[in-house]
C-alpha cells in the first residue's frame, strides 16, 4: 500500500474521473466572462450556460457511480461510487437552485450575474469534498465552498439581514476552519501524511503519541465538520444565516452544503473506523441533541426560512443516525441509505424553498410564515409542491423522505442503535407540529391574511419545483433502482445484523 | 529510541507553543467585538496551525511511526502551510469585503450591535 | 420463499382508481364546482362497482389470502407492492367504497373550494382501500399514514370553528402512535432476517415464520415489547379508551362527509390492524395481553357512554358513542371465541353502518340549520316526521335493537367476551362480559336523550318552524343505510358466512401452538366450514376459489370454552360420543 | 298445507298491517279525507289482528287434534349462522305459546277496534295503528319463539313499541320522559336476560359434547330437555341463570324493584295502557318464567325469591293505589299488584296458575282500562277519580261492564278473577315445594292483597260511578285542568333568545330548497286543534258502539272466562300434559293446612268490598278531597309510592349526570388532554428556551462552539488516557 504515496509526480491521470469537477469550474470561469460581456441586466445567456454545464457535469458524473473505485494524482483525488453520487447530488442541488435564482433574484432586484459563478464554484468545492481522501484537498475543497458562500450569503447588499447573516457565516465558518486545520495537522504529526489511509495501520502499531494526536486530532476535525454539517452544539450560525441570505443561496445551503459537509465526514469517519470506540459515544450524543433541539427549536418558529433552518438542524441528526449505523455495522448496512436520504432531502429542502421564494415580490421579501397564505389561490401548483415536499420532510409514507426514515430505522436496528431510532421517532412526531403549520399557511389561511400577494410562478421556479415533485415521488416509487446504482443492492437484503451493544457516551 | 526521546523535547516545546497561540486566538474570537479583530484572532490560529505543521514536519520523520516512509513524503506539511497561507489570503478577501459592506450599510461595526438575527 | 410476480390486477384498480379521478378532477378548472362534483361521484360509484366486481369473484371458504398481487419494488428490503383480499378485508372494502360514495354524494351541499375538497375525498378513499387491501406492512403503513393528510385538510379547512386545533391533534395523535409501528414492523423484518437471512416486509412471509415458531425463537423477550408497538398505534385509532379524545374534537369539528368516513372506515383501520397484525403475529404474547385490552374495551364502552350522555352537541354525542361502540368491537375481538370473534368483525361493519348514517342524518339537519346544538332543536319531530322516523331506526340500529343490525354484532361480542371471561380465560373473569353488558343500558340512556331533545317535547325554537321535511334524494340517501340496517339484522349470515374462515384462522394463529397454527403462506392447508384447520391437496392461489376436498385435521376448532374445573357431566347418550378436542 | 305452518302467518299478518299503516297511511287519509280515510285505516288496523286471532283458533285446533302434550317447531328461516351457534326464525307451537297466541290477538283485536273508536279525532292516527299493529308483532314473536335470541327480539320489540306509544303525544315532554323511563328501565330487564341466556349458553355449551348438537345452543328443544341432567350438580348454576332471567320479567312485568316504569306509562293512550300495559306485554316476565321453570324447579332459591318479590309487589302497589286520585294511576297499581300474585305463583311452583291469571287478568283488566278509557273520553280526558261521581247515570254500558270486570277483579265468584286467584293462592299455601315455607308466606300476604285489592277497586268503582253527586258540577276552572292529556298541542312559539344559534335560516338565501317560503309557512299553520276543558256544565256522553263493544265482549269473558278456562278448556290439564313436564302439578283441591281457601278468599273479598263500601258510598270522603295536606299522611306516603321512585330517579339522575359531567369534564378534558396538551406546550416552552439562547451575537454563538469543542476534546483526551497505547 505505501508505495500509492511514492509518487509525488502525478503519473496517473484520469480526465474523466476529474472531468465533472473540472467542467463545473470552467462553466464558473465562463459564466463569469460572460457576466462581464453581457449587455444590462441580461442573465438569461448566464444561466444557460450554467445550465448546460452542470448537467454536462451531473452526466459526467453519474456514468461513473458504476465504475470500480480508483485513486489518482498521488492519492489526491478518489473516483468511487460514493463520491460521484454525490457529485450528482451536489450539480442537482446547483441546479434547481439556478433554476428558481433567476426569478427571484429580479423580484428582489438583485442584478448581480456573478451569483452564478459562484454557486458553479461552490459546487465545485463541495464535490471536491466528496472525492478524495487527502485532507489538505478536502479542506481546500471546504474552503472553495465556504468562501463562495459567504460571499454568496450577502448578495443581498441593500439588506442589512443579508450583510450580517454573511458576516456571521464568515467570521464562525473561519473559527470553525482553523479547528479543522488544527485537527488536520495533528492528524499530520500522527500519519506523517495528510492522506486519510494510514490511520488505520498507525492506531494499530499502537505508538501512543500516535494514537493520542490522533484522538485529538479527530476532535478538532470534528468539530470543523460538525460546524458545516450544523450538529449542535455548532449549530447556532444555521437559522441567522439561513434567514439572512437570499433564499435561493439558503436553498443551495440547504441542501448543497450540507451533502457536501456530511460527505467529508463520510470520507474522515471512513477513515477512522478503527477509531470507532473513541468517536460513536460523543457523536451518538450529538446525534441525539441534534434531532431534540432541532425540532424543539422549530417548534416555535414563525418565520418560514428559519423554521426551514431549524428542521435542517434536524434532518442533520438524523443523517448523523445513518452515518452512525453505516459505519457501527458495516457489514450489514450500506452507504446507500446515506446516500438516498440525502438525495431525498435534496429535493424536498429546494422544493420547499422554491416555493417559499414565491414570498419575494417588488423588491421586498416578507418571509414570514404569513407570508404564504392564500397561496392555494394564487398557485395551486406551487400549493402542491409545497404539500408534497412538507410530506415528505415529516416522513409520512408516499413521499421519499418516508422511505429514508425507514431505512435509517432499519439501519439503527441492525446495527443495534435502537435508542436513536426511538429518539428519532419522538422527534418525527415533534416536527409534525411545524411542518403543518407551513401547509397550514399555504392551503388553509385565505390570500386576504397575507401582508403581499405571493409572487407569479414563473417558468424556472415552476420547473425547479416540478422537478423537486417529480423527485420527491420519484424516489419513493423507484426507490428499488435507485439504491441499487447508489450501491445498495448487495448489502442492504443478505447481511447478517450487527449486535454489537452501543456503549452508553 | 533514546535519540527519539532526545528529539522529542524541541518539538515538544513547539507544539505546546502552538497550542498557546491556538489558545490566545481562540479567546481573542470570543472575547472582542471589533469583527476586523475577531478576524486577525483567526488568522492567529491559523498561524499556529502552520507553526504545528512546520514543527512536525521538520521532528516528526523521525519517530518510529515513520519507520517505512522516506522523507519524501513529509514534504506533505510544509506544502499544506502553503495551502493554509493561500486560504486565509481568500478569507481576509471575502472578510473585509464584507465588512465593507456592513460599514456601509450602517457606520459601526460591532458584531455586538448586529443581531437583527435571532431567536 | 420467492413469489412469482403477476402484474398489476383488479385490486390495483380498485385502490388507483380514485387516484385517478382525483387528477382527472384535478385537471378540470377551478370554477366549475359542478364538473368536480360529477366526477368525485362518478369515480366514487365506479369504484363501488369495482369493489362489488370483487366481491363477485370472492370466495368465502378459505383463510387464504386470494386475487393476490405481487410486484417487486424492493427487493433490496424485501418491501414489495403485495395486495390481496381475506374474509376479514373484503366487507370493509365494500363498506369503504360505499361510504365514500354516500358521502361524495351528499358532499353536494359543499359550497367553496369543492375541487381541493373532491380530490381529497378521492385520495382518501384510495388510502383507506390500500388499507384493508394491501399484505406489505410497509405498503399498509404507507396507506395507513397517507390517509392522514387528506383527513387533516377535509377537517382543517372545511371543518367547523375550532378545527385547527382538532385537525392538528388528530393528526399528532394518530402519527405519534403509527410512528413507533413503523419501528415495529422494522424489527419483525429484521427478526425475519435473523430467522431466514432475508429481509422481508411481507406479513405472508413473517406470519409463516411466526407459525413456524421460527420468528420469535431467538426474541421471545422482545415480542411484547414489539406487540404494544403495533396495538398502541391501533388503540389510538380505534380509538380505545385513554387514547380516544382526538376523536370527539375530530368528529364534531370535521364537515359531514368527514365524519363519516372518519366514523365509518378510519376507525375501522384500528380494529382491522389488530384483526391482521395483533392476532396472527404474537402467538406467544397475546394471552397475556388480553385483559389489558379487554379492560381498555370494557372502560371504553362505559366511559364512552356516560360521557355521551352530558354531550351538550349532537355530533359529540356521536362522537363519544363511537367509542363505546369501537369498545363492543375490541371486546368482541379479544375475547378469542368464534362467536365473540365474529361478533367484533361484524360489530365493525353494524358500527360503519350506524353511526355513518347518524352522522349523514345529523349533517343533513346541520346544512340547513348550522347549529350542533341540543339547545336550539327540540320538537322536530311535529315539523320533519320523515326525518324523525329514519333518524328513529338509525339510533335504534345503533342502540342496538334486535332486529336490527346493530344487536347481531353487540350480541355476538358480548356472548364471546362472556363465555371467554366465565371459563375464566386469559385471567378474564365475568365482570368484564357483565360490566360491557351493562353498556347496552347506558346506550339506550344517552341515544334517546338524544332523540328526545331533537325530536319530543314543544317546537320551541321558531326558527326551526321554517325547516322543510327532507328532499326525496335526501330520504333515497338514508334510505341506502336504513336498508343495510334491517338486512344486517335479519340476515347477518350475508356478511358472517365469508368472514368465518379468516376468523377462525386469526384465532387459531393467535392461540394455538407452534405446530397447529394456520400459515398464510402454506396452501395445504385449510379452515373446513366446521372451523377445524385440515390438510387439503396441494393447489394453486388461483384454485382457492372451489371448495377442496378437506383432508385429515391438524388442528380441531375448540367452539366454545370448557368451564374452569368442570368435568364432563353425566349425559343420556355418552355411548354415541365422540372425545372432544 | 300444514296448517301447523299458519303460526308465521298469524306473526306476519299484523307486520303487513303495520307496513300498510306506515307506508299508505298518510296517503289514504289525506286521500279519502280524515273521516273516511281514518274509517278505511282503522279497518285496515283491526283486521290482520282479528285474522290472525282466527288463524290462531284453527292452529289450536290442529294442536288439539295432534294432543295437547305435542310441541312442534315451525322453522321460517335461519337467523344467525355461524359455525359456534346457529339461531333460526323458528316458532315453537305447544300449549303455553298458543295460550298466549289467543289472549294477545284476542283481547288485541278487541282493544284495536275500540281504539279506531277512542283515537278517531287524533291527528297521528295511523302512526297510532303502526305502533300497535307493530306491538301485536313483537308480541306475538315473544310468544312464540323457539329460542332465547329470537324470544328475546319480541322482547326487546315490545318494549319499543311500549316506548313509542307512551311517547305517542310526544308534544308534551312529560309523555317522552315517561317513555324514555319506560325503556331504559326495560334496558335494566333485559341486560339481566342477556346474562342469563350468555349463561345457559356456556353452561350447556361446556357439558355437550359438540358432537351431539349442530349449534343450535340455544333453541328451548335443546336446552330445557338438558337443563336437569347438566345443572343437577350446579345448583349454584340453575340459580344464577334463574335470577338472572327474573331480572329480565322483574323488568318487563314492573316487580318491585323495576316496578316504577309502570304508572308513568299511563301517559300513553288509553288503548295502550289497556294492551300493553295490563293485558299482554307486562304478562311477558310471567311467560318468560314459565317458559324457562325448569330452571326455578332445579333452584328453590330462585323460586323463593320469586314468590317473596312476587308478595312484595303485590301488597306494595296494593297500598299505593289506595293514595292515587288518577283513575288510570289506581289501574297501573292494580296490575302491578296483580302481575305480583303471578310471580308468587311462579314462585310456588303452580305456574299453571300463574298462566291462568295472565289470560284471566288479560280479560279483566282490559276491560277495566278500556272502561276507564271511555269515561275519560266521556269527562273530556279529565282523570281525576275525585271529580267524577254517579256517572252511571250517563253511561250504563260503560258503568255495569265496567262493574262486572271490578267484581272479577275482586276476586267475587263466579267471575275469572276468583278462578285464577283461588288457583295461585291454593297452589302457594298448599306448596309442596321445596321452598315451601316462604311460598306459603307469600300466600298469605297474597291473601290480604285480594282483600285490598277488592277495597280499592271498590274505591274506584264506588267514586266513579255511584255516590249520589256529581263532582264535576262544583268545579271552578282553577283546578280543572289536571292529569296530562296529551292532545294538548301548544305549538306556542316561547319567547327565547336565539343568541347562541346560527343566524335565521330566513336571512341568507336558500339554495337546496331547505325552508319554507313565508306564504307557504303561512299555509301550512294549521288550526289550533283545541279541545275544552272539563268544566261545571260538562254532559258527559257514552262512546260510540265501536268502544262499548269491546266492553261488552271482555265483560262476558271476564264473567265466564275463569270458569271457561278451568272446566270446560281445562286449562290445568292443558298446560300440563305428560311427557316433557311443562308446567309442573300444583293443586288447589285440598285445603291447606286445614283452612277452607275458598271461605278465606270469598272473605277477604266481601271484607275489602264492604269497607270500600262503607267508606266511600257518601261519595268523596273529605280527608281524600283535592286538598291533600288534608290526607292521612299514610295515604300522602302512598301516594308518593313511600318516596321509592323519587330516591331511585333521583339517585339515578342526579347521580350519573354527576358522574358523567365529572369524567368528561375532570377525566376527558382534564386529565387526558390535560396531559396531551401539556406535552405540547413543554416542548413549546422548552424551544422557546432555545430560542432564548440563539441570541443573534456571534460571540455567544462561538462560545457555545468552543464549549462542544472543549467537551469533545476533553472527552477524547479521558479517553486516550484511559486506552492509552496498548490495544
Amino acid at each position: 500500500m505505501p508505495d500509492r504515496f511514492r509518487f509525488p509526480i502525478p503519473q496517473d491521470l484520469d480526465w474523466l474521473a476529474l472531468g465533472p469537477i473540472i467542467v463545473v469550474v470552467a462553466t464558473g470561469i465562463v459564466a463569469l466572462v460572460l457576466e462581464m460581456l453581457r449587455h444590462k441586466r441580461n442573465n438569461a445567456a448566464i444561466v444557460g450556460v450554467t445550465v448546460v454545464g452542470l448537467l454536462v457535469a451531473g452526466a459526467l458524473a453519474a456514468v461513473q457511480a458504476g465504475e470500480p473505485a480508483k485513486e489518482i494524482l498521488a492519492g489526491t483525488f478518489l473516483r468511487d461510487r460514493f463520491g460521484s453520487v454525490v457529485q450528482v447530488l451536489m450539480v442537482a442541488a446547483c441546479l434547481l437552485s439556478v433554476l428558481f435564482s433567476e426569478g427571484y433574484l429580479r423580484e428582489k432586484r438583485i442584478p448581480f450575474g456573478e451569483s452564478y459563478p459562484l454557486m458553479l464554484w461552490a459546487t465545485a468545492g463541495g464535490m471536491v469534498m466528496a472525492t478524495s481522501r487527502n485532507l489538505v484537498t478536502l479542506f481546500v475543497g471546504l474552503e472553495l465552498l465556504s468562501v463562495s458562500l459567504y460571499v454568496l450569503a450577502g448578495l443581498s447588499r441593500r439588506e442589512a439581514k443579508s450583510e450580517e447573516s454573511a458576516l456571521k457565516y464568515f467570521l464562525l465558518g473561519a473559527f470553525a476552519s482553523a479547528f479543522l486545520l488544527y485537527g488536520i495537522a495533528l492528524f499530520y504529526g500522527a500519519t506523517g501524511s495528510l492522506h486519510l489511509g494510514r490511520v488505520a495501520e498507525v492506531w494499530s502499531s499502537g505508538f501512543e503519541i500516535g494514537r493520542s494526536l490522533l484522538g485529538v486530532g479527530l476532535a478538532l476535525i470534528l468539530v470543523g465538520l460538525s460546524f458545516k454539517s450544523a450538529f449542535v452544539p455548532f449549530h447556532q450560525w444555521t437559522p441567522d444565516v439561513y434567514q439572512g441570505a437570499p433564499t435561493n443561496i439558503t436553498a443551495f445551503m440547504a441542501a448543497g452544503s450540507k451533502v457536501a459537509a456530511v460527505a467529508m465526514l463520510y470520507r474522515v469517519l471512513d477513515a477512522c473506523q478503527p477509531l470507532i470506540d473513541l468517536w460513536l459515544p460523543p457523536l451518538f450524543w450529538v446525534a441525539i441533541l441534534t434531532m431534540v433541539v432541532g425540532n424543539l427549536a422549530a417548534l416555535v418558529q414563525k418565520d418560514a426560512k428559519r423554521l426551514m433552518a431549524y428542521s435542517s438542524i434536524s434532518h442533520a441528526g438524523y443523517l448523523l443516525v445513518a452515518l452512525l449505523a453505516r459505519f457501527k455495522a458495516p457489514e450489514a448496512v450500506s452507504d446507500a441509505t446515506l446516500l438516498y436520504y440525502l438525495a431525498s432531502y435534496n429535493f424536498m429542502t429546494v422544493g420547499a424553498f422554491a416555493v417559499i421564494a414565491l414570498a419575494a415580490r417588488g423588491g421586498k421579501e416578507s418571509t414570514g410564515l404569513s407570508a404564504l397564505n392564500g397561496l392555494w389561490q394564487r398557485s395551486p401548483f406551487a400549493a402542491s409542491v409545497l404539500l408534497l415536499c412538507v410530506w415528505s420532510l415529516i416522513g409520512v409514507p408516499g413521499a421519499s423522505g418516508f422511505v429514508g426514515k425507514l431505512l435509517i430505522f432499519r439501519d439503527a436496528l441492525a446495527a443495534g442503535l435502537t435508542p436513536l431510532a426511538i429518539v428519532l421517532a419522538m422527534a418525527s412526531i415533534v416536527s409534525v407540529a411545524y411542518y403543518l403549520s407551513l401547509v397550514k399557511a399555504a392551503w388553509v389561511a385565505d390570500e386576504a391574511e397575507a401582508d403581499q400577494p405571493i409572487a407569479p410562478l414563473r417558468t424556472g421556479a415552476g420547473l425547479a419545483a416540478a422537478i423537486c415533485a417529480a423527485g420527491v415521488i420519484g424516489l419513493f416509487v423507484f426507490v428499488g433502482p435507485v439504491l441499487g446504482w447508489m450501491g445498495g443492492g448487495s448489502v442492504a437484503g443478505a447481511g447478517s445484523a450487527a449486535r454489537t451493544e452501543v456503549r452508553p457516551g | 529510541m533514546g535519540e527519539v526521546r532526545s528529539l522529542m523535547a524541541p518539538l515538544w516545546m513547539y507544539l505546546a507553543l502552538g497550542a498557546f497561540l491556538f489558545a490566545t486566538g481562540v479567546v481573542g474570537v470570543v472575547s472582542r467585538r471589533n469583527p476586523i479583530v475577531i478576524f486577525m484572532c483567526i488568522e492567529l490560529m491559523l498561524n499556529s496551525v502552520n507553526l504545528t505543521f512546520l514543527s512536525l514536519a521538520r521532528f516528526a520523520p523521525w519517530l518510529p511511526v515513520a519507520h517505512e516512509l522516506e522523507p519524501k513524503a513529509w514534504m506533505g506539511g510544509p506544502a499544506a502551510v502553503i495551502f493554509v497561507m493561500a486560504v486565509a489570503a481568500a478569507e481576509v478577501a471575502v472578510g473585509l469585503g464584507i465588512i465593507m459592506a456592513i460599514f456601509r450599510l450602517r457606520d459601526e461595526v460591532d458584531v455586538d450591535e448586529m443581531n437583527l438575527l435571532r431567536g | 420463499m420467492v413469489d412469482q410476480p403477476t402484474g398489476f390486477g383488479v385490486l390495483s384498480l380498485l385502490v388507483f382508481l380514485p387516484l385517478l379521478g382525483a387528477l382527472l378532477t384535478l385537471a378540470t378548472p377551478r370554477e366549475a364546482a359542478g364538473l368536480h362534483r360529477t366526477f368525485a361521484i362518478g369515480t366514487t360509484v365506479a369504484t363501488f362497482l369495482v369493489s362489488l366486481w370483487v366481491l363477485a369473484g370472492f370466495h368465502g371458504g378459505t383463510y387464504h389470502f386470494q386475487m393476490v398481487e405481487f410486484v417487486p419494488w424492493l427487493p433490496q428490503a424485501g418491501i414489495h407492492y403485495r395486495l390481496g383480499v381475506d374474509g376479514i378485508s373484503i366487507w370493509l372494502i365494500l363498506l369503504t367504497t360505499l361510504l365514500t360514495t354516500l358521502s361524495a354524494w351528499f358532499s353536494v351541499y359543499v359550497r367553496e373550494r369543492t375541487k381541493a375538497y373532491m380530490v381529497f375525498l378521492l385520495l382518501l378513499e384510495t388510502a383507506m382501500l390500500g388499507v384493508f387491501v394491501s399484505l406489505d406492512m410497509i405498503l399498509f403503513y404507507t396507506f395507513f399514514e397517507a390517509s392522514l393528510i387528506p383527513m387533516y385538510f377535509l377537517i382543517s379547512i372545511w371543518g367547523g370553528e375550532k378545527r385547527a386545533y382538532a385537525s392538528l391533534k388528530f393528526f399528532l395523535f394518530t402519527f405519534a402512535g403509527s410512528i413507533f409501528m413503523l419501528v415495529g414492523m422494522v424489527a419483525l423484518a429484521k427478526l425475519h432476517q435473523q430467522a431466514t437471512g432475508a429481509w422481508s416486509f411481507s406479513i405472508l412471509d413473517i406470519q409463516s415464520e411466526v407459525a413456524s415458531g421460527r420468528l420469535w425463537a431467538g426474541a421471545l423477550q422482545t415480542q411484547a415489547v414489539v406487540f404494544w408497538a403495533f396495538a398502541v398505534a391501533f388503540l389510538v385509532k380505534c380509538p380505545a379508551f385513554p387514547l380516544h379524545t382526538w376523536l370527539p374534537d375530530a368528529h364534531t369539528e370535521a364537515p359531514t362527509a368527514g365524519s363519516i368516513i372518519l366514523a365509518g372506515v378510519l376507525l375501522k383501520m384500528g380494529t382491522y390492524g389488530f384483526l391482521r397484525f395483533c392476532l396472527p403475529l404474537f402467538p406467544d404474547v397475546i394471552a397475556n395481553q388480553v385483559p389489558i385490552l379487554c379492560a381498555l374495551a370494557v372502560i371504553g364502552i362505559l366511559y364512552g357512554a356516560a360521557v355521551s350522555a352530558v354531550q351538550p352537541d349532537v355530533k359529540r354525542l356521536i362522537a363519544y358513542s363511537s367509542v363505546a361502540h369501537m369498545g363492543f368491537v375490541l371486546l368482541g375481538i379479544f375475547s378469542l371465541t368464534p362467536t365473540g370473534m365474529v361478533g367484533g368483525a361484524y360489530q365493525q361493519l353494524n358500527h360503519g353502518i350506524s353511526t355513518g348514517a347518524l352522522f349523514l342524518l345529523v349533517g343533513l339537519i346541520y346544512e340547513r340549520r348550522h347549529t350542533r346544538l341540543f339547545r336550539d332543536y327540540g320538537g322536530l319531530k311535529a315539523q320533519m316526521p320523515v326525518y324523525a322516523a329514519l333518524f328513529l331506526i338509525i339510533m335504534l340500529s345503533s342502540v342496538g335493537l334486535p332486529g336490527t343490525n346493530g344487536f347481531v354484532g353487540e350480541f355476538l361480542s358480548l356472548m364471546g367476551s362472556f363465555e371467554a371471561s366465565f371459563a375464566r380465560r386469559f385471567g378474564l373473569n365475568p365482570a368484564y362480559a357483565v360490566l360491557a353488558a351493562a353498556g347496552v343500558i347506558l346506550a339506550a340512556v344517552y341515544l334517546l336523550w338524544m332523540f328526545q331533545k331533537m325530536f319530543y317535547g314543544p317546537l320551541t325554537n321558531p326558527e326551526n318552524r321554517r325547516l322543510k321535511d327532507l328532499t326525496p334524494w335526501e330520504v333515497a340517501l338514508v334510505m341506502v343505510f336504513v336498508v343495510f340496517v334491517f338486512w344486517g339484522g335479519l340476515r347477518p349470515a350475508t356478511f358472517t358466512k365469508p368472514m368465518e374462515a379468516s376468523l377462525h384462522a386469526a384465532r387459531m394463529m393467535a392461540l394455538n401452538p407452534a405446530g397447529q397454527r394456520p400459515d398464510w403462506r402454506n396452501l395445504e392447508t385449510e379452515i373446513d366450514p366446521k372451523g377445524n384447520l385440515v390438510r387439503v391437496e396441494p393447489r394453486t392461489r388461483e384454485a382457492l376459489v372451489v371448495p377442496p376436498a378437506y383432508g385429515e385435521v391438524i388442528a380441531p376448532a375448540e367452539k366454545h370454552y370448557p368451564l374452569a374445573g368442570r368435568e364432563q357431566a353425566p349425559n343420556e347418550d355418552t355411548a354415541k360420543e365422540q372425545p372432544r378436542a | 298445507m300444514d296448517p301447523f305452518a299458519l303460526i308465521w302467518w298469524i306473526v306476519l299478518l299484523p307486520l303487513g298491517g303495520a307496513l300498510v299503516q306506515a307506508l299508505f297511511g298518510g296517503a289514504v287519509v289525506r286521500g279519502l279525507g280524515p273521516q273516511n280515510g281514518k274509517k278505511v285505516m282503522g279497518f285496515l288496523a283491526v283486521l290482520p289482528v282479528a285474522l290472525s286471532f282466527l288463524l290462531g283458533v284453527a292452529v289450536l285446533q290442529a294442536h288439539l287434534e295432534a294432543g295437547a302434550g305435542t310441541e312442534r317447531t315451525v322453522v321460517l328461516a335461519p337467523w344467525i349462522d355461524l359455525a359456534a351457534l346457529k339461531v333460526d326464525f323458528a316458532a315453537r307451537v305447544d300449549s303455553l305459546s298458543l295460550l298466549m297466541v289467543l289472549v294477545v290477538t284476542g283481547v288485541g283485536a278487541l282493544i284495536h277496534l275500540y281504539a279506531t273508536g277512542y283515537m278517531a279525532e287524533d291527528r297521528d292516527y295511523t302512526r297510532f295503528f303502526t305502533y300497535m299493529n307493530l306491538f301485536v308483532v313483537y308480541m306475538l314473536v315473544l310468544v312464540t319463539a323457539d329460542n332465547l335470541p329470537l324470544l328475546f327480539v319480541g322482547w326487546e320489540g315490545v318494549g319499543l313499541c311500549s316506548y313509542l306509544l307512551i311517547g305517542f303525544w310526544y308534544r308534551d315532554l312529560a309523555n317522552a320522559k315517561a317513555a324514555n323511563k319506560a325503556f331504559i328501565v326495560n334496558r335494566i330487564g333485559d341486560w339481566g336476560f342477556m346474562l342469563g341466556m350468555f349463561l345457559i349458553l356456556v353452561c350447556i355449551a361446556a357439558s355437550v359434547p359438540e358432537a351431539q348438537t349442530d349449534g343450535r345452543w340455544l333453541d328451548f328443544g335443546f336446552i330445557l330437555p338438558r337443563a336437569a341432567t347438566y345443572l343437577a350438580d350446579r345448583p349454584e348454576l340453575a340459580t344464577a341463570i334463574a335470577l338472572l332471567l327474573f331480572v329480565g320479567a322483574c323488568g318487563k312485568s314492573a316487580q318491585f324493584p323495576l316496578y316504577f316504569w309502570l304508572p308513568d306509562a299511563m301517559a300513553g293512550p288509553t288503548p295502550v295502557s289497556a294492551l300493553i300495559h295490563a293485558a299482554t306485554m307486562v304478562t311477558a316476565g310471567v311467560y318468560l318464567v314459565s317458559r324457562m321453570h325448569i330452571f326455578y324447579v332445579l333452584s328453590p332459591v330462585a323460586s323463593a325469591v320469586v314468590a317473596s318479590v312476587g308478595a312484595f309487589t303485590a301488597l306494595f302497589a296494593a297500598l299505593v293505589a289506595f293514595g292515587q286520585t288518577d283513575i288510570k294511576k289506581v289501574l297501573a297499581y292494580s296490575t302491578v299488584s296483580q302481575l305480583g300474585f303471578m310471580f308468587i305463583a311462579c314462585g310456588a311452583g303452580v305456574y299453571w296458575a300463574g298462566m291462568f291469571h295472565v289470560a284471566t287478568h288479560a280479560f279483566f283488566k282490559a276491560l277495566l282500562f278500556l272502561g276507564s278509557g271511555a269515561v275519560i273520553y266521556a269527562m273530556a280526558h279529565n282523570q281525576d277519580l275525585r271529580n267524577y261521581g254517579n256517572l252511571r247515570k250517563y253511561l250504563p254500558i260503560t258503568c255495569w261492564t265496567m262493574f262486572l270486570g271490578y267484581l272479577a277483579i275482586a276476586g267475587v265468584p263466579p267471575l275469572a278473577g276468583f278462578y285464577s286467584k283461588e288457583a295461585i293462592l291454593g297452589g302457594a299455601l298448599a306448596s309442596r315445594h321445596a321452598a315451601a315455607s316462604v311460598a306459603v308466606w307469600a300466600g298469605w300476604i297474597g291473601l290480604l292483597t285480594a282483600a285490598l285489592t277488592a277495597a280499592y277497586m271498590t274505591r274506584l268503582t264506588v267514586l266513579t260511578f255511584f255516590s249520589g253527586e256529581e263532582r264535576w258540577r262544583r268545579l271552578q276552572p282553577a283546578h280543572a285542568h289536571d292529569g296530562h292529556h296529551g292532545h294538548g298541542t301548544e305549538m306556542a312559539v316561547h319567547p327565547e333568545d336565539h343568541s347562541h344559534s346560527a343566524h335565521a335560516p330566513h336571512d341568507h338565501e336558500d339554495p337546496h330548497g331547505f325552508f319554507y317560503t313565508d306564504e307557504e309557512l303561512a299555509a301550512r299553520a294549521e288550526p289550533e286543534e283545541h279541545h275544552h276543558e272539563l268544566e261545571a256544565s260538562h254532559e258527559p256522553k257514552e262512546a260510540p258502539p265501536s268502544m262499548t263493544f269491546p266492553l261488552v265482549v271482555l265483560a262476558l269473558l271476564s264473567v265466564v272466562g275463569g270458569w271457561g278456562l278451568q272446566h270446560w278448556a281445562g286449562l290445568q290439564e292443558f298446560l300440563q300434559y305428560p311427557g316433557v313436564q311443562l308446567l309442573p302439578k300444583g293443586t288447589i283441591q285440598e285445603h291447606p293446612h286445614g283452612v277452607p281457601l275458598m271461605a278465606l278468599s270469598i272473605g277477604a273479598a266481601a271484607l275489602g268490598i264492604l269497607y270500600g263500601w262503607i267508606v266511600y258510598r257518601r261519595g268523596l270522603p273529605a280527608k281524600e278531597g283535592f286538598d291533600e295536606s288534608a290526607w292521612h299522611p299514610f295515604r300522602r306516603w302512598a301516594g308518593r309510592q313511600f318516596g321509592y321512585d323519587d330516591l331511585v330517579v333521583h339517585t339515578g339522575v342526579q347521580g350519573g349526570d354527576l358522574v358523567a359531567k365529572s369524567l368528561w369534564k375532570g377525566f376527558d378534558a382534564g386529565v387526558i388532554d390535560g396531559i396531551a396538551n401539556g406535552l405540547g406546550v413543554l416542548a413549546c416552552g422548552l424551544g422557546r428556551g432555545l430560542k432564548a439562547i440563539q441570541t443573534g451575537f456571534v460571540r455567544s454563538y462561538a462560545l457555545l462552539m468552543l464549549a462542544g469543542a472543549v467537551a469533545l476534546l476533553a472527552y477524547m483526551v479521558a479517553v486516550l488516557t484511559r486506552i492509552g497505547g496498548g490495544n
